[in-house]
């Protein structure tokens, strides 16, 4: 890790906490109104139009929740581990912060996939929790997402708790995709051939285009949480620099 | 003139949110003692950490005959004796184990049965050489890490408080022994409470203590 | 090699310096041994006192039981890995040395495993036998131990890189390492079930010995790098 | 619209509750999540603002 590439000069100017601060209010806008749209013509369009699965009836309207934050928990890791590797090799603060800012979103939204996982579970197989493949890799997704939130919280010095963290997503990262394929092959050793509801069905087009406004909505959403949560972490950590100074003294 | 040993420029440490340093400047050539003078807390700890290679948490660069540390890394660590807070000394394992444990991860260092019982003698622990380490005080598991001083050919020492926990004549006997390094080519950079007698001495001062904690307290 | 007095080793002899001195450590110190042993002991006992002595019921879950054990086990003795040399300033004398930080890991951790996970890799058919687990699984757990602990051991190092410095280490540690540990225990008891019911291994020992060529790659890199943050703290 | 009427919506044939339960807790959670780091950060400035406040109390109390 001594070693730090080159990189070109908008790559560091990527990372200065005060560029990262002017862009994002400009950026903030747009993905907080396109958040709100889609996931209002999302949630609308699954609630109400989107017709009912033939087998599993109108508790199919869940995978409207349930897809879209499984898929966005999985990403958000990867970019707390991407972040955290940029991070660690090119010394970038705004990378750090981003990563700091990604755990806990992460696993709010961890949270959210498995509830809603519970919850659609009940009217389908009859039981709250059935230890299906994708939820059980979901639910260690979360225990990973708590245990670099916890590391986070319990070293004081703001920048190793960011080096701590980020070593600890990529080894996470790393290990993702053993946990997924051990987990799916337990699964099929323990319950076999069942029948699983977060398994794609064959969908048409009135299903899945909702799911994809769903989809494109979190991520929108994920935006703007991110910037937010990262712009008051930089507000923090900047805090004694002149330009946050000159921020508070404007108000 | 020669490329200086260890030189640094412009370091910038920040603590707690407070400055320790800024603008640090100074070059260490071979052959010269440097002090690091400060008042407690003032970072004199945190900036041999950062000369060693052990905390990162800085800013500025730091040049090893003359070329950023970062890059020559394994010729620098291979020139390094480092001395700090704590002694790096098993408690388990008796001072020559403990010696000779160092030795093979720092080459350049002597590993005869005879340097090392020479060595002990010299940090006042004759015949101690086989006595556990959790037998002996604070200050001989101290005195036992400092015997390397005795056993290493590293040019370059960082030395944190070297003379905590000796008599007199054992201060005299060890700045006898880093003139007698100095002599040699070799550089020093110490801290130290104590009052020098060494020739050649140059200091360089943390002492300014920052004053924007001191305007947070609402006394009046 | 121009000097003979001084210490001028290769990489190997480093190692073996590094591992004989932990194992000497560890021996000097044998109360701590013990420990991981009992505690093994003692979580397989807690099985059948507390679901059921049927053999029938035992003999399923015993290969189950004695993996978990084995991973929380391991678990106990990693929090110690590092946090003597850290609170001695050995460490510090680790970093600071030439030879590369990953070798000297590797070095410590293998030791630690021949500490912890080697002891209990001989010790499970005694709890398998306690758990009436099918003779012919027997083999299978015993093998699957052999190459799923100094995995453990390799995972687990990197928790404890994390949280030496760190004053409630021992819980976190467990926080952070017991997910990354899941697919060794899923494909170790995986295989012992299938020997149990008389299926071939070989697949899973493969994939347990890639998962720990994997390890013994990537985890002494990470161990460095977290044990250098820790340090500068 | 696939609903014959807001009850029917409502209702979705029985899995009414599971549904918009979870659409429930989506909501609760992504809101949390834009609205925790604004508090964080109206934190912020009111700390900031007191500070300078203070700052400003002593220089003028001094002088």
């Amino acid at each position: 890790m001594a070693k730090s590439w080159k990189m070109p000069k908008w790559f560091y100017q990527l990372g200065s906490p005060r560029w990262f601060y002017d862009i994002s209010s400009r950026l903030l806008p747009w993905f907080a109104v396109a958040a709100v749209l889609l996931l209002v013509l999302g949630a609308a369009w699954g609630l109400a139009f989107a017709p009912p699965d033939y087998q599993q009836g109108n508790s199919f309207r869940i995978i409207y929740i349930h897809v879209p934050a499984a898929v966005l928990a999985q990403s958000c890791y990867m970019l707390m581990a991407v972040a955290g590797a940029i991070s660690l090799i090119w010394k970038m603060k705004v990378a750090d912060m981003v990563a700091k800012s990604c755990a806990p979103i992460g696993a709010t939204i961890a949270i959210l996939a498995l509830a809603t996982g519970a919850i659609w579970g009940k009217p389908t197989w009859g039981a709250w929790w059935v230890w299906d493949a994708r939820l059980t890799s979901m639910l260690i997704l979360l225990f990973l997402y708590i245990g670099v939130y916890t590391l986070h919280s319990a070293i004081d010095n703001e920048v190793n708790a960011g080096q701590a963290g980020a070593v600890l997503s990529l080894v996470g990262l790393v290990n993702i995709p053993i946990i997924k394929y051990s987990v799916e092959w337990w699964n099929t050793l323990h319950q076999p051939a069942t029948f699983t509801i977060t398994e794609k069905p064959k969908m048409v087009p009135e299903m899945w285009v909702p799911l994809l406004v769903m989809v494109i909505g979190f991520y929108c959403f994920f935006a703007v949480a991110l910037m937010l949560r990262t712009r008051t972490e930089i507000l923090q950590r900047e805090k004694r620099s002149s330009w946050v100074q000159q921020l508070v003294e404007g108000k | 003139m020669s490329t200086p040993l260890l030189e640094a420029k412009q370091l910038f440490c920040e603590r707690d949110e407070r400055v320790l340093f800024e603008g640090l400047d100074f070059a260490l050539n071979a052959g010269e003692v440097l002090q690091v003078e400060g008042p407690n807390g003032s970072g004199k700890t945190t900036l041999l950490r950062i000369l060693s290679g052990l905390s990162s948490a800085f800013e500025g660069d730091i040049f090893f005959q003359g070329e950023p540390v970062s890059e020559v890394r394994d010729n620098f660590l291979q020139s390094l004796l480092y001395f700090g807070h704590l002694p790096g000394v098993k408690a388990t394992l008796t001072p020559e184990e403990n010696l000779r444990w160092y030795a093979a991860l720092h080459p350049e260092t002597d590993t005869m049965r005879e340097r090392i019982l020479e060595a002990l003698e010299n940090v006042g622990l004759f015949g101690y050489e086989d006595v556990p380490c959790h037998s002996l005080s604070a200050g001989q598991n101290r005195r036992v890490s400092l015997a390397r001083l005795y056993l290493s050919h590293a040019p370059l020492w960082i030395l944190d408080e070297p003379f905590t926990a000796i008599d007199k004549k054992g201060v005299a006997a060890k700045e006898a022994l880093i003139e007698k390094h100095a002599a040699a080519g070799g550089s020093v950079i110490l801290t130290t409470h104590h009052e020098l007698a060494i020739k050649n001495l140059r200091q360089v001062n943390l002492g300014r203590i920052e004053t924007a904690e001191l305007r947070e307290q609402p006394n009046d | 090699m121009t000097n003979s007095t001084t210490s001028d080793l290769g990489l190997g002899a480093v190692f073996w310096i590094t591992l004989k001195r932990d194992l000497l450590l560890a021996f000097r110190r044998r109360n701590d041994l013990v420990s991981p042993l009992v505690f093994f002991l003692m979580v397989a006992t807690l099985f059948p006192l507390g679901v059921s002595p049927e053999p029938k019921f035992l003999s399923e879950v015993a290969a189950g039981v004695v993996w978990v054990a084995a991973l929380l086990s391991t678990l106990l003795s990693m929090d110690g890995l590092f946090r003597t040399d850290f609170d001695d300033g050995s460490l510090e004398q680790m970093l600071l040395s030439p030879q590369p930080l990953a070798l000297l890991v590797v070095a410590k951790i293998c030791a630690h495993w021949m500490i912890s996970g080697l002891p209990l890799t001989i010790m499970s058919p005694l709890l398998a036998v306690m758990l009436f687990l099918p003779d012919g699984a027997m083999g299978a757990l015993v093998v699957t131990l052999l190459i799923g602990t100094p995995t453990l051991s390799l995972i687990g190092a990197i928790g404890a890189g994390l949280t030496v410095g760190l004053r409630k280490g021992g819980v976190l540690i467990t926080l952070l390492v017991l997910p990354l540990y899941i697919p060794v225990l899923i494909f170790g008891t995986g295989a012992v079930q299938a020997a149990a019911s008389g299926l071939p291994i070989n697949g899973y020992l493969a994939i347990l010995g890639a998962i720990l060529a994997l390890g013994v790659v990537l985890a002494p890199i990470a161990v460095a790098a977290a044990l250098r943050i820790s340090v500068s703290n | 619209m696939h609903f014959e009427s807001f009850s029917d919506l409502i209702e979705m044939g029985g899995h009414g509750p599971y549904v918009w339960t979870c659409y429930a807790i989506a909501a609760t959670i992504l809101i949390y999540n834009i609205v925790s780091p604004l508090l964080s950060k109206k934190q912020f400035f009111d700390e900031q603002t007191r500070r300078l406040k203070r700052e400003q109390r002593i220089s003028n109390s001094k002088s």
